[in-house]
């Protein structure tokens, strides 16, 4: 193995681990508290991307501020995706809610396709340029990403310490004890369907200078986000944070090694991890709806 | 003669400890209740016994053999049922229906039978709804028993619970509060119930808030508080020791 | 109960017909296509329809674009009062079903659709269908499939109406002169680097082949999957491998193809790059992501017309697109070169009659001119298909200059065909079928290289 | 009253054998198409439907057909085996590969399942394109029909035959095996897991039995599918053919396992067809109508009936309207 490639191999990694990171946090989010199984999270990956560059390309703006327009415009998507919907849709299970989900996915994705089509879409570098470590070029661009991740999930870690934060913790550890504490789980419910939508606008914008952006940009990265959840242990937060970089760095290092292969490679060690620890790397498992 | 032994159990999630090194065991043939203020761990005791929850340490023995790590279903094959603290059915079933999944460890008929519909099947089927009609008619329940359980008023719900805990022929029965929520007259039917099935030869392990029916009923009666054993012993000397009164102040309207 | 239940049993009643209604009413086939000749009333506006499928994917961009080039082509001839075919005014019926992408169930689905309940005869253009599932509809119930395929499925003798109007792995000459293009700038090396999908994993050792003959040393290709987005892995891979040129083949989307440079030039790769098929814009946006010194000399292929295609016809018919939709996109435009060929049998037999134009298709000894450059049909004798069933489409190619695309050179259909025949290794078939029915007439095209030798 | 019913019933159940054994007589051949693609879907969305009821919901549905396919077609042309042999070999097939990979799955509950689904419907769609045994992207294709004797199925009615042969064998074993107390056990399961296991049910093995039976049927249903394909391409078998699936058995009503999902089906390949839109728009607006169907109907088009009238025809079997919306358990007191 050629050894000046491992740091390389590891940055990759350690970037679309970022990615993962949120887009897997959302998810788990979600599901954890409004037992909801959005199926649409890849699609406001994409929706985040597409907001950024219009905001940065059509209106000018500076790239911090298409940031948070990126966030608010797909966490109002997402509240309003509760209110229009979900809050129906509930009552009626589990499945008819993720089925709406997807159905809303698609509805995202083909209007996507149809008014950008083969248009990709870029933003220039934010930071360009390069940085020569020992002999090592790493791109300022991906160390941007890597650093926003790392601010998102700290700002959501201090996020879930506040009053409402606590409260959505409550709630997805047992509903019976939130609503006895006067938790209105409504606006909960609401607030983390903006929240978890909000995190995959964010990872959009983020990807919005290093990745051209594209309307089945949002596609497969859901399922990798799966399989994020599903090596940090369904329902844990830190879990899908240490379990995302864990995937990101084993599919990059998978592909160097395996080839195209590489992501079936990723399934059988998955599955062994979870033949061995049950609950993921850290998981504790949730309370499932009908377990 | 002790049917069920619990050796210094202990579960705790993280920091917290549910139980800790709690001992305590229920003779055979009694009903023996299981006591203690709010978040006592009470129902937690009960996961133990059951096998929902995995104890951290100590040991669970069940007419001789260590049970402690086996699977819910393989406890239950041993004979301990348990009936629910909430309302926990079949509820798309109807009442018969219920307790007869509740005989899913009786006679089998075996799967190419079961699946072909053979004689020996559909005798099997019959020999299990009369033993079905004879527990719904023993709970009091023989007027609903074509009703759809999820649509049952709640103390007949809770009558079907214990009903499909007995189809599974148990020789201990774990109820958790099964008079919560009873208007008086149906609490003493329960009360009366609860005796006959001990009559029967089922032993029964009891959670109950009401004191009223603890005190009337119980054969033997252990007290928990935070996880821990703080007393035990019969339903008078229980009623005056002053550790379990104290356990019980700030407690309030149910409690006494 | 009973009359709920009665009520139930009405409305089932009702269903069940409501079905049996659609099923019956709908099956019959229009037939009104192969009417063939018969005398009309001269003068008087469109008599007949004339129903033209194609299948092509409504969730790609090019299956979209390809909708909007076919349905213009169908309103230009009925604006013209309807096309004259052997004195019939035809309206032309654009049938455009989406085929899926590589998906048996819906390419059948649609296939059968356009074939048993609308009674097409002739599918024209077809795009991320599966061929081979669309042979088993449209040989048995004869009709002309000329479409798209990567894969030999179609190239079979005993297929009767089954011409490939548009095929890659024969076009290996456009790949070769870019190819030896960068060999002339000192490239050694090479490796390919593609989606892994039905067109790269047949295309891509063709497209070894001719670096072979172009005198590259090709490396095993790096595929990746389809849905990839962050091309980081790859292009730390292909830093690794320390080649001179990488050759992005069949990369389709735009947004890939971004991303990949974008990755390599992240990693440091400073050598050679064939872009595949990139536009203005997204060079404009490629450039800004690396900058212009980074793109500078690259060549690669190009289906943008303007500049180098010299039929007023053809121009004419980019303005009218851009009149219809606006802006001209890339995409789909040289996927619709099947029309060009059908539109010239028709015209020449004056029939619409399906015997008739295969029998025209494969005899058909000259080159038609698309938008995208000259497109000829051929014959296979080394599969042993003797009528001229395939095609050489030729190709547009560019060099990037100051940062701009600047339209270089054709690769004439004569060029594609001779690399091809001489990079894959098929020489000798070719030959011995020269020497029976004399060497194809190519139309007048610059040839790029010397193949005196075949 | 009663006998009068029961002659009825009869009635009305002869006159919809004989419909459905002479619809392709009174349809053209793209209809009978349709029909035969809705007995295919229908059968998967049969099995979906019945590894709902121990509550586990199947993503991979369309992976294990693909798996059947594949059986098929490898047998039919490496090793030149008759298509009727393929089908056992298909079904035990998927049930052994199944067998190993929800070792892991269903022990670890619903949601650990119903991701693993997913994966496992990106991961073998991943293998069949890019390993060369299996004819990569571009498939593998089957030149010969089934045939017995004499009679080959390779006409449209033919087919539609052996589709109707398929499904009664998949709804007679469906049907046999929810009646039986296994049936019971695994309704039991779907309703509430805890409960189930309180009475001694061995939530994973009869877990693992009611999907490994799924996956037999699936692949059957796969081989099926080469019968009238002859082609299988991986592109056919992904995710989103699973996502259908399981709007079939939704649109249809998720408490009717046997008969709503080829209700779904059937309303989901014929309705498109009155549909006069641009077929680019399709999808957008499948996709609203599935969210109406959801907010609007719930219990799905045969909810909605029986909510109007409640014959023996549309009988509701009992079995939770969808899992989560009772029994919400909370961990522990």
């Amino acid at each position: 193995m050629d050894l000046s490639l491992f740091p390389q191999i590891l940055l990759n990694g350690l970037m679309i681990g970022g990615i993962y990171a949120l887009i897997a946090s959302g998810f788990t989010l979600i599901l954890g508290v409004i037992q909801v199984f959005n199926f649409a999270q890849g699609q406001f990956y994409m929706l985040g991307a597409f907001i950024a560059i219009a905001v940065v390309t059509n209106l000018g703006l500076p790239y911090p501020v298409a940031i948070i327009v990126a966030l608010l415009a797909t966490a109002i998507l997402g509240a309003l995706l509760y209110f229009a919907v979900i809050q129906w849709t509930t009552r009626s299970g589990f499945f008819n809610t993720m089925l709406v989900t997807v159905a809303f996915g698609t509805i995202v994705a083909q209007t996507a396709m149809l008014s950008f089509g083969s248009r990709e879409a870029v933003l220039p570098p934010v930071v360009p340029g390069t940085l020569s470590l020992g002999g090592v070029t790493i791109p300022n661009g991906k160390l941007v990403v890597i650093a926003g991740a790392v601010v998102v999930m700290a700002a959501l870690h201090f996020f879930m310490k506040t009053r409402i934060g606590v409260s959505m913790l409550a709630a997805s550890e047992n509903r019976d004890v939130a609503s006895l504490q006067g938790i209105n789980p409504k606006r909960v419910f609401w607030i983390t369907m903006a929240v978890g939508c909000g995190l995959c606008g964010v990872a959009g914008a983020l990807v919005a200078p290093v990745l051209a952006a594209s309307g089945t940009m949002g596609s497969t990265i859901f399922i990798k986000a799966l399989l994020v959840v599903l090596v940090g242990g369904t329902g844990s937060m830190s879990g899908a944070l240490l379990a995302a970089f864990v995937v990101g760095i084993a599919e990059s290092f998978a592909f160097h090694f395996v080839g195209h292969l590489g992501l079936l490679v990723i399934f059988v060690l998955v599955a062994i991890l979870i033949f061995f620890r049950p609950g993921g790397l850290l998981g504790k498992p949730l309370p499932v709806p009908g377990e | 003669m002790s049917l069920l032994t619990l050796e210094n159990v202990g579960k705790s999630y993280g920091r917290l400890e549910a139980v800790s090194g709690l001992e305590f065991s229920v003779d055979k043939g009694t009903v023996h209740s299981l006591i203690g203020p709010n978040g006592a761990g009470k129902t937690t005791v009960f996961n133990l016994i059951t096998g929902t929850i995995r104890a951290s340490c100590g040991r669970i023995v069940f007419d001789g053999e260590d049970i402690t790590r086996l699977e819910p279903h393989k406890i239950a094959q041993r004979g301990i049922a348990r009936s629910f603290q909430q309302t926990f059915l079949f509820m798309d079933y109807s009442v018969l229906d219920n307790v007869l999944t509740g005989f899913h460890m009786r006679d089998r008929a075996g799967v190419i039978r079961e699946f072909l519909h053979t004689r020996a099947a559909r005798e099997a089927d019959e020999r299990a709804r009369e033993q079905a009609l004879e527990i719904v008619d023993f709970m009091g329940l023989s007027e609903q028993k074509d009703e759809l359980a999820g649509n049952l008023p709640h103390g007949h719900q809770r009558a079907l619970g214990v009903s499909i805990a007995l189809a599974c022929d148990p020789t201990l029965l774990l109820m958790d509060e099964p008079v919560t929520g009873m208007n008086p007259t149906e609490s003493n039917e329960m009360v009366e119930r609860i005796r006959r099935i001990r009559d029967r030869g089922v032993t029964v392990l009891l959670v109950e808030h009401s004191m009223r029916v603890v005190m009337d009923i119980s054969d033997m009666i252990t007290v928990i508080s935070y996880g821990k054993k703080i007393a035990q012993g019969l339903p008078d000397e229980i009623k005056h020791d002053p550790q379990v009164i104290e356990a019980y102040i700030g407690e309030d309207t149910d409690a006494a | 109960m009973k009359k709920r239940y009665w009520i139930v049993m009405a409305l089932a009643l009702a269903l069940v017909l409501g079905v049996l209604g659609v099923a019956c009413g709908k099956d019959e086939p229009t037939t009104s296509t192969d009417a063939g000749g018969a005398v009309t009333t001269a003068g008087a506006g469109p008599t007949e329809t004339l129903k033209i499928g194609a299948m092509v994917s409504l969730s790609t961009p090019q299956g979209l674009e390809m909708q909007k080039w076919l349905t213009m082509f169908a309103k230009i001839k009925n604006e013209a009062g309807g096309w004259d075919i052997g004195g019939t005014k035809y309206k032309l019926d654009y049938i455009i079903y989406d085929s899926g992408i590589s998906d048996t169930t819906q390419t059948r689905s649609a296939y059968e659709k356009a074939v048993l309940q609308d009674g097409v005869k002739h599918i024209v253009c077809t795009w991320t269908d599966v061929p081979a599932v669309a042979v088993t509809v449209t040989e048995p119930n004869e009709v002309l499939w000329m479409g798209l395929d990567f894969s030999p499925d179609t190239l079979k003798p005993e297929f009767n109406y089954t011409i490939r109007a548009q095929c890659l792995s024969f076009a290996l000459g456009a790949a070769y002169n870019m190819q030896k293009y960068y060999v002339d700038k000192g490239a050694k090396t090479s490796v390919i680097c593609d989606t892994d999908t039905l067109q790269s994993q047949v295309g891509n050792a063709n497209w070894a082949k001719s670096g072979e003959l172009a005198g590259l040393k090709e490396l095993e290709p790096i595929t990746f999957p389809n849905d990839t987005a962050d091309f980081a892995p790859v292009a730390t891979k292909i830093k690794s491998l320390d080649v001179d040129l990488v050759e992005f083949a069949y990369v389709n989307n735009p947004d890939q193809l971004v991303n990949l440079i974008r990755a390599l030039y992240d990693v440091g790769y400073d050598k050679f790059i064939y872009p595949g098929l990139i536009d203005p814009e997204m060079l404009a946006n490629i450039i800004s992501q690396v900058g212009e010194e980074y793109v500078e000399g690259w060549s690669g292929m190009y289906y943008d017309p303007r500049g180098i295609q010299t039929d007023p016809e053809m121009l004419a018919l980019v303005d009218r697109y851009e009149q219809e939709y606006g802006e001209l996109s890339q995409e789909g435009i040289y996927w619709i070169g099947p029309w060009f060929l059908f539109e010239e049998a028709v015209n020449a037999t004056q029939s619409i009659d399906v015997d008739v134009l295969t029998e025209y298709l494969k005899s058909m000894d000259h080159g038609v001119n698309t938008i995208c450059g000259y497109t000829q049909l051929f014959a296979r004798p080394d599969v042993g298909i003797m009528g001229t069933v395939d095609s050489a489409p030729g190709h547009y190619m560019y060099e990037i200059l100051d940062g701009q695309m600047v339209a270089k050179r054709t690769v004439s259909v004569k060029d594609q065909y001779l690399v091809s025949i001489k990079a894959l290794g098929v020489v000798e078939p070719f030959q011995k079928y020269w020497e029976e029915n004399g060497r194809p007439t190519f139309p007048e095209e610059e040839s790029l290289f010397d193949f005196s030798d075949l | 009253m009663k006998t009068g019913t029961d002659i009825t019933k009869k009635l009305v159940f002869a006159v919809a054998v004989a419909v459905v054994l002479a619809l392709p007589w009174m349809t053209g051949p793209y209809t009978t198409q349709l029909f035969i693609l809705t007995m295919t879907y229908g059968m998967l969305g049969l099995s979906f439907a019945f590894t709902i009821r121990v509550g586990l919901p199947r993503f991979d549905s369309a992976a294990w057909w693909g798996v059947g396919a594949y059986t098929t077609a490898i047998l039919m042309t490496k090793a030149d085996m008759s298509f009727w042999l393929t089908l056992p070999i298909a079904g035990i097939v998927s049930m052994a590969v199944g067998f190993l990979i929800y070792r892991i799955a269903i022990p670890r509950g619903m949601m650990v399942f119903l991701m693993f689904g997913m994966v496992i419907a990106l991961a073998i769609q991943q293998l069949f394109g890019s390993v060369e045994f299996f004819g990569g992207w571009g498939g593998t294709e089957v030149i010969e029909a089934p045939a017995i004797g004499g009679l080959v199925f390779d006409g449209k009615r033919e087919l539609y035959y052996l589709g109707l042969g398929f499904l009664g064998f998949n709804l007679i074993c469906y049907y046999a095996l929810m009646r039986s107390r296994i049936g019971r056990s695994w309704n039991a399961i779907g309703q509430s897991v805890k409960l189930a296991s309180s009475v001694g049910i061995n939530v994973v093995r009869y877990r693992m039995a009611n999907v490994l039976i799924s996956n037999f049927f699936l692949a059957l249903t796969g081989s099926f599918y080469m019968a009238f394909s002859l082609v299988a391409v991986p592109a056919t078998f992904g995710l989103d053919k699973s996502l259908n699936v399981i709007m079939y058995v939704i649109i249809g009503g998720i408490a009717y396992s046997l008969l709503g999902p080829l209700v779904g089906a059937l309303i989901l390949a014929f309705v498109p067809e009155y549909m006069r839109v641009a077929a680019e728009y399709e999808s957008i607006i499948t996709a609203v109508v599935i969210i109406l169907v959801v907010i609007f109907l719930p219990e799905g088009v045969l909810g909605w009936v029986s909510g109007r009238a409640r014959p023996w025809l549309l009988r509701r079997r009992p079995w939770v309207r969808s899992v989560g919306s009772k029994n919400k358990e909370p961990e522990s007191g």
